[in-house]
């Protein structure tokens, strides 16, 4: 394979800016921005214990009479100042919502890591085994998009709460969403890898690099994988808006992450109830660095689809 | 047959009148109710749930003996005097009003009375607990009736003001002479059919989607001035809201505590509010030698110094301002002010003194703090969950680490019922009003009907002997006087982090007036109509 | 000289691409006489498609005409508008692709999609449109042809399918079928009979042909006049014996060079060294200059234009420029 | 073809029989429903005497064949809550659920495939652009939220839509009741059916957009158009037609998951579907209903699956020959 690599190879970064992907990048506005909105808030999300004012998972940091504080105007009882206001705890919301952004993004990307990680296997061993592994495999993939995502989620977490002993219940309650999110999510992966795996498992390379005796894993990862890359990142990139809206949604079913440390859906079911009292801020701010960050998201997938098809440059 | 709808229909027919539609302004003398809350009644049988939403329908359907006031005080309704037996201090003597017709037109008489007692009382009714002392009841004549109990019981007329009386006949006719069984396997007839002697009568019942009553115009009351009532319940609190700013239902009974400033200060709504009787508070396992959720050494509720420490920790104050938007009474006292044996002194509480709390930790020889799980519902009380993490910044204010564990109502519950939590809030409504009810369930040793919602684990057997004393003391003073000494003695070990009573409020369309029940139990007849 | 058929004249294809703008067809002309077949050849890449694309005006974006005319019957169709450019094709010229496998709807059975076309084009009625159809099934040699009408396209073999595409592509009467490689995905075993039968079709309707091969030896058994591309541009045209027998473009020989027929022996085998440029890097003057064992330093700086050889004869190389050859000597 | 339909059926039934297990399975642990049913004096004897009534202290496998034999007779016992036969009560409230999808579903289908196919016909125009990053909204912001701004603007602000409820109702027949006759039941479907086909309808739009771009650039379409068809035939007689039958296939499993995110739009709405029965159900640890939920959610599936295959059969020829090649 490497045989092929070109003899040039200058400057990595010189190559990347001016390979199609990245062309395809530079002219396309509405990918940059959501580039650019996508990175600031995952930035902001990964530092947010530097960046952030306050550390509004810290109960004794917290003030309640803080709470309610419109933005930019002092508190009626502390005289305190928050730039997007708190929330009915007395949390700093721009702080609270670089937190929660934490929280979502780490769900998100974990259950993506993992619905990734259980379809592209599952793809791979139906796609190259064939036959009765992989009847069932795709039955099985059959039922599971059909069977609603939300409800598989809401009966693991069920399940998990009875398996896992009440102590441990907060610590693990992120765990559980992100198995339950990945598990609702894996089926599309398997989908696309075991469709490439049936194509490229019989081309000349594929059957030469067997008929070498090479291992059939080894077989899979080096000259399978690669090839199904492509679907499988706009898949995840999709699937990561999908993860943080699934979340939110779960939130609002009532199974989610602890109060105490809320994520973005959290915040913004917390906030909801606000809708109609006048504290507009508690949920608008959260609403909106969400679909900021969904929107984004997705608009980057959809970037990517059109860039990764060949046949629609 | 139709079993769904108690109107007849054929083929394609127009449904009974619905939620009338927004665009249509309301007549400001409308005589029909648009009544939402959160939930609906689970059943319209009268005796197979002792929940309130269910009573609070079913009052309007069916009546009591005696009926609550909105002060809590007792009032004539179906029997027009009760007294204790002068020749027997454990009999009941109840007059049954005379004129009294079941909606089906049938007179209702003492015969009614004693079967529908009966029928309370016996398994598997969800009143039976209240009813757990009668002995016997028997009709004397006509409209005599006489309930005896095992022993002296001055409180138990306390226990009837809701328990509903039904028609015999009627019950007999349709198969439910006694109260349904979850386990039957199948539907009892009184689920959804009613025939109570109550000022309306059942037009429609469809559950949790609406229901449908009209005046009854043989009613021995007055006439009340609401002629329809179209309940509907609305689960979510913004949808709620929502309908009643558009107009589409003329009264919320389950108002989020955030909303209701703005929505007094809304054209064409107000808001009626009172407290109830109902208080919120924490506890704790003070008993077991180590706590399943902490890292502490031992057991830190057990040490008074800790219990003492979170009492000055937690600032009501602030849970009241903020919280609960201004819209709660904080009190130390773990019962309304409703209850007899309720004090003023009680009810008192110190500002927070986070360094004499943190004193008492030390002095503890937990200085250095312990971590603990609290167990939390949130979708029971207003704003239960909160609390709950209001409280969960107070408690890291002396160095305890709490962590939150929040979840429904059927999860939570039974942690309390089976002793599997260490540190939990609760609710209690006391619907006798008396001190006694509290200390049946929560502070008398879990034995045999006691204790039930004990999650404490406090086990005092002096205590439990004086609070047994009380059920059939009949010198009412002598009785006061024990709960108070049960009290100091309650207040002193802190069983109970009391946090507040609840402050209910009902919004409606302006031009209704409608107070607010200690019960939470509306009576769509004491509306009036500017 | 009668109007031919089809003419056209500098046609300049382009697609502006980010690295510039690249010129797919520089300036080809040629033209197609009434009742001719003329075949086009190249090395894949040379732009023959996208003649046979432009002329029918279904060059796909950003591919666009940036210069020159296709006049037909002297009427100039590349500067019309979509409508009418749509009722030239399939009426006026009609079209064959490569693939009979793809160029037919699954979805739709063959009747369905004759009729669609027929009456796309002509006057006729349901019944009628069905009658034609099934008489051009059996024209193009399919058996059973008012039976099999109603079959799905995935019912035939690709043999048979390209015989429907055929039918397809004559169904209006067309004056001109432009044939892009009829055969090259088909078996060899039907090549010839395909061949047979889209030649036979078109001549018995008085149609011309522009038969699209890489294929010298389908051009010379059914051309008359025969095109060679190179890069984008014209290298020689004219009437197909001369040709292949007396190739005079350097590049045509060697192309010639590489059909193997019987009485060449394969030592005799020409095979043109290192290979046609990309379209972004085409070289001053000849574009063959690279690879031409004739090539004088004018071929790096002129670009030859085509030159009349008599006889029909054109070819674009310096080496035929009676002037230059003087200047030269 | 009969053949196909038997196989179906006993897939079917397995599918079945395996959610039925799974969902009684998870029900141990979604909590204790005798908290729920019964009021805050009941004692402890009491509560532990009606878990036994009602068969909660029997091992797994019986309780599981209880009511597996029970199932299999359309008897799913009796609500612990509203007290009443599930069946009944399924049935009472299958309407509106089945009217809010079948509406947002056919909203959704509609808008998406229109949306869908002008995106893909006039790629790069600055309108379907718009259309593409607009219709993301749908899917960036959660179902419950984009339901209560909906009742925010159109309920309470502008007063044109009711915020809760079906309206006014009639019946078809014995018990189908409808919403679909009446002024203020189609009224009050409008905003739940946005809610809970907004998402779809995205969806639908992006598949149907990128399919309709792979079958614009295939062989037939071109050469439809060297035979002179006029765009709309090639684009909507050929394109559209090649493009809907995977979109099809996917937009009918997709029904799943409406149905799913019905639970939160009927909660929403106040919407009396099975959804909002579900919620409520879990809630209240009502296993009957929640068991025969999940049962029905199975059967639809079932349903669902052998209706689309039978409608890719009936759109697509050449799975009417060999099937097997075909299901790649």
């Amino acid at each position: 394979m490497t045989d092929f690599t070109p003899e040039t190879r200058p400057n990595i970064f010189l190559r990347a800016w001016d390979s199609d992907i990245a062309y395809s990048f530079r002219r396309s506005p509405l990918a940059i921005v959501a580039a650019v909105v996508s990175l600031i808030i995952i930035f902001a999300a990964i530092f947010a214990p530097w960046l952030a004012p306050h550390d509004p998972f810290n109960p004794a940091s917290l003030n309640l009479m803080d709470g309610f504080t419109p933005p930019m105007e002092p508190n009626a009882f502390t005289g305190n100042v928050y730039w997007l206001g708190t929330d009915d705890q007395g949390r700093d919301i721009f702080s609270t919502i670089l937190y929660g952004a934490r929280i979502s993004l780490f769900v998100g990307f974990m259950a993506v890591l993992f619905a990734m990680a259980l379809g592209i296997t599952l793809g791979l061993i139906a796609g190259y085994r064939g036959g009765w592994v992989d009847s069932v495999l795709m039955r099985v993939a059959d039922v599971q998009l059909t069977f609603p995502s939300i409800l598989l989620a809401l009966l693991i977490f069920g399940v998990a709460r009875g398996f896992i002993p009440p102590a441990y219940r907060e610590a693990m309650a992120i765990w559980v969403l992100i198995v339950a999110i990945g598990l609702a999510e894996w089926v599309q992966y398997a989908r696309v890898v075991r469709g490439a795996t049936m194509v490229e498992k019989n081309k000349e390379y594929v059957q030469a690099a067997r008929v070498i005796g090479a291992h059939p894993t080894k077989i899979l990862v080096r000259h399978i994988l690669p090839n199904v890359m492509g679907p499988v990142l706009v898949i995840a990139t999709i699937g990561l808006a999908l993860a943080i809206i699934a979340e939110a949604t779960l939130s609002f079913l009532g199974v989610g992450v602890p109060p105490t440390q809320p994520s973005l859906g959290t915040l913004i079911r917390i906030g909801q109830g606000f809708l109609f009292s006048g504290e507009w801020w508690i949920l608008l701010f959260p609403a909106l660095t969400l679909l900021a960050l969904a929107l984004s998201v997705n608009l980057l997938g959809d970037w990517l689809r059109d860039a990764l098809n060949p046949r629609l440059r | 047959m139709n079993m769904l709808l108690t109107k007849a229909r054929s083929g394609l027919l127009m449904g009974v009148a619905a939620s009338a539609l927004v665009l249509t302004s309301v007549a400001a003398h409308s005589e029909t109710i648009r009544w939402a809350r959160v939930g609906d009644a689970l059943t319209l049988d009268p005796h197979s749930q002792n929940e309130g939403p269910t009573h609070t329908l079913n009052h309007h359907i069916y009546e009591t003996l005696v009926g609550r006031d909105i002060d809590g005080s007792l009032t004539a309704r179906l029997a027009t005097e009760w007294e204790i037996s002068e020749e027997d201090d454990s009999v009941w003597i109840f007059r049954i009003r005379e004129g009294v017709t079941f909606h089906d037109g049938t007179p209702m008489t003492a015969e009614d009375v004693v079967f529908s007692l009966d029928r309370a009382r016996t398994p598997p009714s969800g009143m039976a607990a209240l009813h757990a002392a009668v002995e016997d009841v028997t009709a004397e004549d006509d409209h005599t009736v006489h309930v005896r109990m095992s022993g002296p019981a001055p409180l138990y007329v306390q226990n009837l003001t809701n328990t509903f009386i039904m028609s015999k006949a009627w019950a007999e006719e349709n198969g439910v002479e006694v109260a349904p069984d979850f386990a039957a396997g199948e539907e009892a007839y009184s689920v959804r059919n009613t025939n109570g002697t109550g000022p309306y009568r059942l037009v429609e019942r469809d559950p949790e989607v609406r229901t449908v009553l009209e005046r009854f115009d043989d009613h021995w009351d007055d006439t009340p001035e609401v002629t329809e009532i179209i309940y509907t319940p609305i689960s979510e609190a913004a949808t709620r809201v929502a309908a009643l700013l558009s107009g589409e239902v003329d009264i919320v009974q389950d108002v989020p505590v955030q909303d209701i400033a703005r929505l007094e200060q809304t054209d064409g709504v107000i808001v009626s509010r009172g407290p109830e009787n109902r208080n919120i508070f924490f506890s704790y396992d003070m008993t077991s030698d180590s706590l399943a959720s902490s890292d502490a050494e031992g057991n830190p509720f057990a040490t008074p110094e800790v219990r003492e420490a979170m009492s000055l920790a937690i600032d009501r104050n602030a849970i009241r301002q903020v919280v609960m938007r201004g819209e709660s009474q904080p009190s130390a006292a773990p019962l309304p002010p409703f209850v007899n044996g309720w004090t003023e002194e009680m009810d008192a509480f110190s500002d927070p003194d986070l360094d004499r709390a943190r004193g008492l930790m030390e002095e503890a020889g937990y200085g250095d703090g312990f971590t603990v799980q609290l167990d939390c519902p949130n979708d029971r009380y207003l704003n239960d969950e909160a609390i709950c993490q209001a409280l969960v910044g107070m408690m890291a204010q002396i160095g305890i680490t709490v962590d939150l564990n929040s979840q429904t109502r059927s999860l939570h519950f039974p942690l309390i019922e089976n002793w599997e939590t260490d540190f939990y809030l609760l609710g209690w409504g006391v619907p006798t009003f008396d001190s006694q009810y509290v200390f049946d369930f929560l502070v008398h040793t879990r034995e045999g009907s006691y204790g039930s919602f004990n999650g404490s684990r406090y086990s005092n057997p002096e205590l439990d002997e004086k609070i047994q004393a009380l059920a059939t003391m009949t010198e009412l003073e002598e009785r006061d006087a024990l709960i108070a000494e049960i009290w100091e003695e309650v207040m002193e070990e802190h069983i109970f982090l009391n946090v507040h009573n609840q402050v209910l409020a009902y919004a409606m369309r302006d031009g209704i007036n409608l107070d607010v029940h200690p019960e939470n139990q509306p009576h769509m007849t004491t509306i009036t109509f500017d | 000289m009668p109007t031919p058929l089809l003419s056209v004249r500098d046609l300049v294809v382009e697609f502006p691409t980010r690295r510039g703008t690249l010129r797919a067809l520089d300036h080809v002309s040629f033209d197609i006489a009434e009742g001719e077949v003329l075949g086009m050849v190249g090395e894949s890449g040379a732009g023959k498609s996208l003649t046979g694309a432009a002329i029918i005006g279904l060059l796909e974006a950003p591919g666009r005409i940036a210069g020159g005319e296709v006049r037909l019957k002297g009427e100039r169709i590349d500067n019309l508008s979509p409508e009418k450019m749509r009722r030239v094709r399939g009426r006026r010229i009609g079209m064959v692709f490569q693939d009979p496998l793809t160029s037919l709807n699954p979805l739709y059975t063959v009747a369905e999609q004759l009729i669609e076309t027929i009456r796309t084009h002509l006057d006729l009625s349901e019944k009628d449109a069905r009658k034609r159809a099934v008489g051009l099934l059996d024209r193009v040699g399919i058996p059973a042809a008012a039976r099999r009408i109603d079959d799905y396209p995935h019912h035939f073999s690709g043999g048979m399918r390209q015989r429907v595409v055929i039918a397809l592509a004559l169904a209006a009467e067309p004056e001109l079928v432009i044939a892009d490689e009829p055969t090259t995905a088909l078996d060899v075993s039907v090549q010839a009979q395909i061949i047979d039968v889209l030649k036979e079709a078109c001549i018995e309707r008085g149609a011309s042909v522009m038969l699209i091969t890489h294929d010298m030896g389908v051009i010379a058994e059914t051309a008359d006049r025969v095109a060679v591309l190179y890069a984008g541009r014209v290298a020689e045209i004219g009437p197909v014996r001369d040709v292949i027998q007396a190739a005079e473009h350097p590049y045509t020989s060697g192309l010639m060079g590489a059909i193997p027929t019987l009485t060449q022996t394969a030592d005799r085998l020409t095979q043109i060294p290192g290979s046609m440029p990309r379209l972004n890097a085409i070289p001053q003057g000849c574009a063959f200059n690279p690879r031409c064992k004739h090539v004088f330093d004018r071929c790096r700086r002129d670009r030859p234009e085509l030159i009349a050889r008599g006889g029909g004869r054109h070819v674009a190389c310096w080496l035929f420029d009676r002037e230059m050859e003087k200047a030269d000597v | 073809m009969l053949a196909f339909i038997l196989r179906r059926l006993v897939q079917s039934v397995i599918v079945m029989l395996t959610v039925a297990l799974v969902a009684f399975a998870l029900f141990r642990f979604v909590g204790d429903p005798i908290a729920s049913m019964v009021g805050q004096e009941t004692t402890l004897a009491e509560r532990a005497e009606i878990r036994q009534a009602l068969g909660l202290n029997d091992p797994f496998p019986v309780q599981f064949w209880t009511f597996l034999s029970r199932a299999v007779q359309g008897d799913f016992g009796i609500s612990y809550r509203l007290q009443q036969p599930v069946m009944e009560l399924i049935l009472s409230r299958l309407p509106a659920t089945l009217e809010l999808a079948l509406i947002s579903g056919i909203m959704a289908f509609l808008f998406g495939v229109g949306f869908g196919v002008y995106t893909a016909l006039r790629r790069g125009n600055w309108l379907s652009g718009s259309i593409m990053t607009v219709s993301l909204i749908g899917v960036s912001l959660p179902t419950f939220l984009i339901g209560v701004l909906l009742i925010w603007v159109f309920a309470v602000e502008l007063q044109w839509l009711p915020s809760f409820g079906r309206g006014e109702t009639v019946y078809i027949g014995d018990w189908w009741r409808t919403g679909l006759l009446t002024p203020s039941g189609r009224a009050s479907l409008i905003l739940p059916a946005i809610t809970l086909g907004l998402y779809q309808m995205t969806l639908i739009m992006r598949l149907v957009r990128a399919e309709m771009l792979e079958v614009l650039r295939t062989d037939y379409i071109k050469f439809a158009r060297a035979r002179g068809l006029s765009n709309r035939a090639v684009h909507f007689g050929h394109a559209l037609k090649n493009t809907l039958v995977p979109v099809i296939t996917i937009t009918g499993l997709q029904m799943g998951s409406i149905i799913a995110f019905s639970i939160i739009t009927e909660t929403v709405f106040q919407w009396p579907g099975v959804g909002a029965l579900f919620i409520n159900s879990v809630r209240f640890v009502d296993v009957p209903v929640m068991a025969a939920y999940l049962m029905l959610i199975a059967l639809v599936f079932v349903v669902i699956n052998l209706v689309v295959d039978l409608l890719y059969y009936a759109v697509d020829p050449r799975l009417r020959v060999d099937r097997a090649s075909a299901r790649s």
